[in-house]
Order: C-alpha cells, then structure tokens, then sequence
C-alpha cells in the first residue's frame, strides 16, 4: 500500500530528535487520536532561514514518514518557502499516500508552520507574508487539538 | 505441491486473521476444479455424483468435529456469510414474535456490523458490555433478556484477545427462555472443543481459512427447529436453506480441514500456548509499560495481544515486517483505519494506549525457535520508535 | 496437474450447470491456498501484500474482460450471492424512491425467490412475460415500469434454453426513467462479448465456475454512483460493500478464467455453436416429435434444449448417464424436483411436454467426434423409454 | 442418489407391456405431473392369483423402477396378496427410494390395486378383502386423476 519512498522515509527518518535550544517549536495532533508530533527549528535571524529543523513522532507509518520528508524539505529554507510547503506537496515527494493516510501530510505540514509560527510570535519585529490557509489552520488546530480527517474513502 | 515454500524466511503470526491450509488441504481440493468438477446437485449423472459423495463425506466430518447431526451443517463462504445469515435470517424470521437483538460489544463486525444494519431497519438493539478480560457476564444477558428479545448473538471466543465466553451458561439462559442463540465460533472451531451435544447453541458460525482449510468457505450449523430464514435465495441447495452452486472444492478441503484439526487439536493446543507463554513472558520482562489484554487463562492458545505504550501499532507493525515478522495491530480486517480497536476500548483500555496495541496469534506456520528472534526484533524496534516518540518517557 | 483424466471417457454435456476449471486456473489457484496465504487485507506484511496484488490483478482482468473500470468490481461467492445482493441491496437501499421491482418469468431462481423474498416483506413485483423463445420484449419493459418502480431484473441469456435479451435496449429505457437495470449475466461472461462502455448496465451478476473459474467465487459489477445497500457486513472488505475475508484463490482463478476465456471467446463460440448445429440438426432428423426450445438465432452457441414427446426428462438423463453422456433436463439446479420447468410453461410450452426436456450446453469439455456417439445412444434411448410409455404412439 | 436396486430395475424394467386381453386394466397418474402408469393383469379364475402382469410407464427413475419391482412383487401372488403390497414395501425391495421420489411408490401400487378393482368390478361373484386404504385411495385418485405430493422435503 505504501510507495517505496514511504517505507525509505519509515525506514531510514531522516532529522530525528530536537534541536537544542529551538527557535520554534510546533506541537501537533493528539494521542487519542494515536498521531502525534513535535518539530523543533532553529532559524537564521539574517536570512530568515531554517538552519536546523528536527522532529519527533508517535503515529502511523504515513505519519512518520512525511515527518522526515517534511523535515528534509524544510531544511535550508526561508521561512517563507517554508510556508508554501503544501500537504499537496509532501504527499507528492512521497510518490503518493493510500487515500486513508491522506490526513497525515496535513499534519507534518502543519506542524511545520506551527514551529515558524511560534518563532514569528517570538519575533514580532518579523514581517513576512503568512498565507491565510496556515493562520487559519493553526488557529483550528488550536480548537480541536488537530484536525485530522477520520471519514475513510 | 505447494507448502510454506513460498513464504521461506518469513515468520507468520497472524494466524487470526488468515492461516495457511494444511498442505493435505491443498492436495485434496486441487483435484476438484477441473478434474472432479461436477455440480453437486446434479446427481443424475456419475460426474455429478461424485461431488454430491465428496460434499455428504465434508458434512460428515464438520458435523463429527462438532458432536452434531450433518443435516444441521450448512456450508457457506465464510464466517462473514455465516454471521450475516443468522443474525439477519433470526431477525427476519422472528419479527412476528418479537424485535430485540441482544449482542456484545466485543463482536467481530461481521456480527455487529450487520446488528446495527437490522437495527437501522427498525429492530432494536441492546449492546452488552464485558468485563476487563473481554468477557460477557452470563448474568448481564440475564438481565437484558425482555420478553420481545428473538436473538441473542454472543461470540465464542474474540479475535483480537482471545478472550473464551461462557457458552454454556449463555446457552442455556436462552434456552430456558426460548429465544435463540448464535454464536461467532469462527475463532474457535478447530482449535478448542465444541460439543453441540452437549451445549444449547441455535446457530453456530464457522470460517475454514481460520482452521487450516480453504478461503471462501465456511459453514453454520443451525440446529434442527431453530427458525431462520435463508440469505441466500435461489436454486434451493442445501435444503432449501441455503442457494447456490455448491463450492465442491471448498467444502471438500473444509471437511478434510475439520478432521486434521481435530484429530490433534490438544497437542496442538499445548504447542501454542507453550509458544505463547514464551512469548508473553520475554515481552513482559524485556519491554517496559507493555499491557497484556485479555483473559489470563480462559483465552486461546494462540493469542497474545499487548499494548505498548508511547508507540503506534501501524508503525510496529511495519518495523517488525521489515524483518520478515507478520503480526498485525487490533484487528486486521481493515487496513488503515484510524479508528482505535473497539474491543479494547469495550474493555476499558484507555484510547492512547489501545493505539500501540499488537496482536500475535500462533499457528501451524510457527516452531518455537522463532520465539527468541521475534522478541529481539520487537525489542529493538520498541526501543526505536520510542526514542522517535514525542510522549514516552523511560520512567 | 489435474485435467480431464478423472473423467476420462465421460461425456460431459452440461457447462451451463457447472463446466470444469481451465487446468491453467487450477494450477494457479493452487498455489495461493498453502502457499501465497496471506490475507489480502493485511497489506502492512509481504504475505498479505502479495494476496493484495493477486487480487488487484484478478480485479483488472475482470474489469478488462468487461470493458469496465476496476473499481466496479466486487468479488462474491458466485452467482446466487451476486443476484441477492444486487436485489436485496438495490431494493433496501432505494425503498424511499419507490416500491416495485420487476422482473420477467424465466429469471433463474437466484433472481426470481430473492425477488419474491422481497415481495414478502413488502415489495410490489412485477413479473413480466417472455416471447415463445424466452424473450423479453423492451416494449414490455418500458410499458410497466411505474413511478415507484426501483429496479428492473432482467437476464442477459436464460441458462435453460441460452436465449439471449435486448439487454442494450432495455438498459436504454431504464437509464431514460432513472431506474436502476441489472443484469444477470453468469450464463454469458466469459461467452459473449459484454461492454460496459456502451450499454447501460447498473448491475451485473457475474459466476466463475460457469467459465472455466473456480466454484465459490463470482462478482457483482456495480456501476459508479449506483446505490445498492451492501450485503454482507462486517470488516469492510471490498471498499466497504462487500465484507469478509477475500477468497484469494477463488479471485485469481477468476481473473485468469477472464483472461482466457476473453482471448479465445468467438474462435470458441464457432467451435461450440458447429457441434451444437450438428447435435440439433441430428436430433431433429432421427427422432420424430422432437421440439427445439429457445431462439433459433439469439442464443448461446452452446445451448441445445428439446422436449422429447412421450418421453419424461429425468429417464433419458439417466439413461445418457449409463453411457456416460452427462446432460440435464430443465434446470439442473435442484435434483428431483418434481416442478415442470418455469422457463418452459413462460415460453407457453404445454406442461405435458416440458417434462420431456433434455438440455445439452456444450462447452470446453467438447470435442466433435463426441456428437455422433450421443445422436446414436439418444435415439437409442427414446426409442427404448416411448416402447415403454402408455402415452407414446408413433403417427 | 438411487440405490443400486433402482438402478437394476431403471436399467432392465421387468414386465415392460401389456399384457394380451387383460383381466384387469388399472391407469394411474397424469401427463401434466410427468408420471404415467398403465397396469395390465391375467388372473387365474380358479384360485384368483395373478398369472401375468406388465406395466407400461411414462415417468422418472423412480416411476420406472417402482412399476417395474411392483409388478415382478405381484407376479404370481393371490389378489389378496397383491392388495397388501404396500408403498412401503415397494420402496423396501428397492433398498428405499429418495424422500422427493417417495409418491411413485404410491403411483405403482396403486396402478396395481386398481388393475385388480378393475378385474374385481367386472367379477361381482368374487368376494375378497379389499383394505378400506386401497379403496379410499382409488376413489381419491379417481376425483384428483393422482395423489402425488408436489411437496419437496
Ligand atoms: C470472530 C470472527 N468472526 C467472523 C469473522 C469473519 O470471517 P470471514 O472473514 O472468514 O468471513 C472473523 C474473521 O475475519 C472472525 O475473527
Ligand atoms: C442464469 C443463472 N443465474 C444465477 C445462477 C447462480 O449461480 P451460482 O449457482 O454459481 O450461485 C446460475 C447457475 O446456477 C445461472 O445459470
């Protein structure tokens, strides 16, 4: 069911762990709902640029491996490169995700703009262009803790 | 022929959710579609009879399994035609006497699922709960017995913690107040004693693939005089209970599978739960906060569910096939469902918690020097994904 | 490998009862029973994968046979269980919409008891008449289809007499009223082209072991977007419409019996219809008071049935048996029944002469030196049974 | 499903015809139900016994064989005899008969006990026994033209 680039990511994660002394930190999902994560990032103050970025996650196979592709893609980027990375986009660098497991993108992806969100709140001074989606995202995540979709295909 | 060839190397302990047919079982049925291949029900003809003498000799052997007549065994497709049947057969035939469907909590979906779709068609449904083992209280059916109660449909034993129900008693509950009683025996057929001789069942669901015989065949007894309607509707086989092409090679291995299993089922069972116990004891002293679930001793002897916390069952699951270990997490039926086990949860188990459950159910596929290199995979990968984990902390 | 030996000197004129698997569908399904035993819905282990990909490749051969996506695929245990599910589920799922079913008079029971089933528990059905030769007439349809009707049933080839129905038309008048249209077509898959791309099918019943599948499995395609109520609960196999643990064997034998039957289908349809030609031309030259039954050009290229004056069908079967020749007489699906055939009585044959039918399908286990033996024991035979009958005098 | 006794009697009827001048004729059955019988008997004036007696049947296995064994159970014996050959002594000499077949038992002896009316109707000097069952019975098949049950187990 799952791509080869899948089981590489579940195999092998890249970018586990915490950054020490983190930047920002984004905290998404819920153990109830047996998916949880934490992304750590240290950013470059100059450029804006994430410098470090780690993560930590409980959850499915999907789960754990757009968590490492996520963090792989976030490496090295601007903030707000980082910003405009979609679900979309970590689901296609995945060569694709059983329609199931679609919810799990969304979570990495959130989890990211969750930890440069919590740098920008700390950085008030910092004006970049937040796309709404990700403001509104972040604030239903707040809500209901996450946002995941339960309904199967 | 072909035997465990094809899965060389790998180690199976997923035997709840499908078990290889004994090789015996492959030889006999291949001699069945294109050799022996006439319809049973033409018995005019020697090609006819011939799958006709195959099938009388499979029912004799369900039925001798089971301590039964084999005019109350009815051959179907599986333990989900079987379950489907009774509950929705019971349900119809009975409306007039009354509308209650009383079942538990723990059922497999082939019997609750098909409950809440009867329910949905306006008959009521009472849900008993169990007992932190997965157990049904008899004294709970007692209690929920109402006068326009027409089914009661209790599992034998569970698929996802092997939890062993009081049969007996739930039985004869029933019995004494004349209303029927179905119970999924799908987990439990060839592998534990059934004596219907001995014990007041109506309906009795099994599934072959489960006990070493073929996939997409299965049987329920249903005993003579309990009032059920058909399913399946149409040329009148089986008596008119039950329609359709009679699956000859099916049923043959079926029958075939019911004597092998039978006639070894103790040591077999020893063997298991020896394997088991093995297994059980080295996860509990090598893997910390791990939960046992189900009944300590009343439980099959092959099933060992645990749920490990501060990991997700998918993600073990995956690690463990990486080396070449099939298990599977809560139940298997459906993949990817996010939807934590419903069995443990009916059991009390906390949601986070049911999460990282794994099931291992032993079979005819293992020997006990997989036992060692199971736990020593499992403990490596534990340690891994905990380390990954955002919410374990060693204590 | 089992072939035909085990039936070595047999004459087996019966494909539309049952035929034999094609040896290369035995030799395949034999390997996934003991072997490739995974459960298809395991797919987070190698063993399961591997059933998971068998599967898919049985669902695309399907789909492909039948011009159809395969997504619209469902696996069953055969034919019976296809029709009841498409009545039963098209019926419950749209019993808001309206009320009637219809149906025509020379259904096979697998349609015509479910339907009546249906009628019992508060359906209106509408059973509508056939031609001389079995036929349903579009006009008819078109003429009965009410406002509250939900479904129409109608057959593409009747398995007795192997006529074959308008079924592209009468899809084009139930696709004009929204009324969902299946089709029961186990007598013509893998027979006659089926292309679901070009006629308005809503369902369709499909039954391996009538095309050189395996027993125990068949198909029901649903049309994207056609609402029909599943009918087996439970674990949510097959997208959640059809549950229960996929019979992997019995699926890929019908994915290969697809393909094979699909690559050489009109080549056999010639060589079936010159033996049939010869059989009937035979026949009604040498034996007096013979009347052949069913289209003379819209039926199957296998199908001979006749009613034999004088003589009663279930005599001269076993009479063809003690030379080894396997035929039925009317439908073969339940064995000493005493009802004359009801496809005969819609087609106004008078009942004193439609217990004298003989039905002869040939198919694979045919070869053409075989017509002249059973033209030779045939006429032998009446000759014998009329001597013998108080009611048979040569005009 | 046949014993190898019905097969015998399937395969080589005994007694197939009809008897020349019949002392007795008895015609059971009907087209429309796919089984036919026709009885001829020869009695022996003297001691009333059966000298000869042949059958000719339109019907399935069953109807064949039961007319067949009917009629060779008959040969020779006394019409008192002969009337107290039962169905299920009829199915007994075949080593029993399927429970959907069991009506042609009926229809042969029938067929027989009614031949032996017939001869006993043209004869009102002789006086025999007759059981009140073969009498009702042949009323009964008189008013419905047979007795079959249509009902399957
Ligand atoms: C307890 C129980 N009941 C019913 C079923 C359904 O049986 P099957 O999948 O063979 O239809 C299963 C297994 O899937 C089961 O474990
Ligand atoms: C036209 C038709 N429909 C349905 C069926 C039922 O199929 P099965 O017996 O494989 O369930 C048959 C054959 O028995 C058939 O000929």
């Amino acid at each position: 069911m799952y791509s080869e680039k899948v089981l590489d990511h579940f195999t092998n994660p890249r970018n586990v762990g915490e950054v020490e002394n983190p930047d920002g930190v984004g905290e998404v999902g819920n153990p109830v709902c047996g998916d949880m994560m934490k992304i750590t990032i240290k950013v470059d103050a100059k450029d804006l640029r994430i410098t470090d970025v780690k993560f930590k996650t409980l959850g499915c196979g999907a789960a754990i491996a757009t968590s490492s592709i996520t963090t792989e893609m976030a490496a090295g980027k601007t903030l707000e490169e980082a910003l405009a990375i979609t679900r979309q986009a970590v689901a296609e660098g995945l060569d694709g995700l059983p329609p199931n497991k679609l919810h799990c993108s969304n979570l990495a992806a959130d989890g990211l703009h969750k930890a440069i969100l919590d740098y920008l709140s700390k950085r008030p001074e910092v004006k970049i262009n937040v796309p709404e989606a990700v403001i509104k995202r972040s604030q239903e995540s707040e809500e209901h803790d996450h946002d995941h979709n339960h309904g199967e295909e | 022929m072909n035997d465990g060839k094809m899965t060389e190397g790998i180690i199976y302990m997923d035997h709840a959710a499908t078990a290889p047919a004994y090789p015996e079982v492959t030889a006999e049925i291949t001699k069945w579609f294109s050799g022996w291949y006439g319809n049973a029900s033409s018995t005019l003809y020697s090609v006819g009879r011939k799958s006709e003498e195959g099938v009388a000799r499979a029912r004799a052997q369900v039925a001798a399994l089971l301590k039964t007549s084999d005019r109350e065994i009815f051959f179907t497709s599986g333990g989900t035609e079987s379950d489907n049947w009774a509950v929705h057969g019971a349900a119809i035939a009975n409306r007039k006497k009354g509308n209650r469907i009383i079942t538990s909590a723990v059922e497999h979906h082939a019997v609750l699922e098909c409950v809440q779709y009867m329910g949905r068609q306006g008959f009521d449904v009472t849900v008993l709960p169990v007992d932190q083992y997965g157990m049904v209280d008899p004294a709970k059916v007692r209690e929920a017995l109402t006068d326009d109660t027409i089914l009661v449909s209790i599992m034998h034993a569970n698929n996802e913690v092997g939890t062993i129900n009081p049969i007996v008693e739930i039985g004869a509950i029933c019995a004494e107040r004349g209303v029927l009683f179905h119970t999924d025996a799908v987990q439990t057929v060839g592998k534990i004693p059934i004596d219907l001789s001995a014990v007041h069942v109506d309906l009795l669901s099994g599934s072959s693939h489960k006990f070493g015989g073929p996939k997409g065949c299965g049987f329920l007894y249903a005993r003579k005089g309990a009032k059920v309607d058909p399913y399946f509707h149409g040329g009148g086989q089986e008596r008119g209970k039950r329609s359709g092409t009679m699956n000859v090679p099916g049923i043959v291995g079926t029958g075939l599978a019911c004597e092998i299993a039978g006639s070894h089922m103790a040591q077999e069972a020893a063997r298991l739960s020896a394997m088991r116990d093995e297994l059980q004891k080295g996860i509990l002293e090598r893997i910390p906060d791990v939960k046992m679930n189900g009944h300590p001793e009343k439980r099959l002897a092959g099933h060992l569910n645990v749920c490990v916390e501060g990991v997700e069952g998918e993600s073990m699951v995956m690690c463990l096939d990486m080396n070449r270990v099939c298990v599977s997490s809560g139940s298997a039926c459906t993949t990817g469902s996010l939807e934590p086990s419903h069995v443990l949860l009916a059991m009390g188990i906390p949601v986070e918690l049911s999460h990282g459950s794994l099931r291992f159910t032993l079979g005819s596929a293992n020997t006990p020097e997989q036992i060692p290199y199971v736990l020593d995979r499992l403990t490596t990968i534990v340690g891994k994904l905990r380390a990954m984990s955002p919410t374990y902390r060693k204590r």
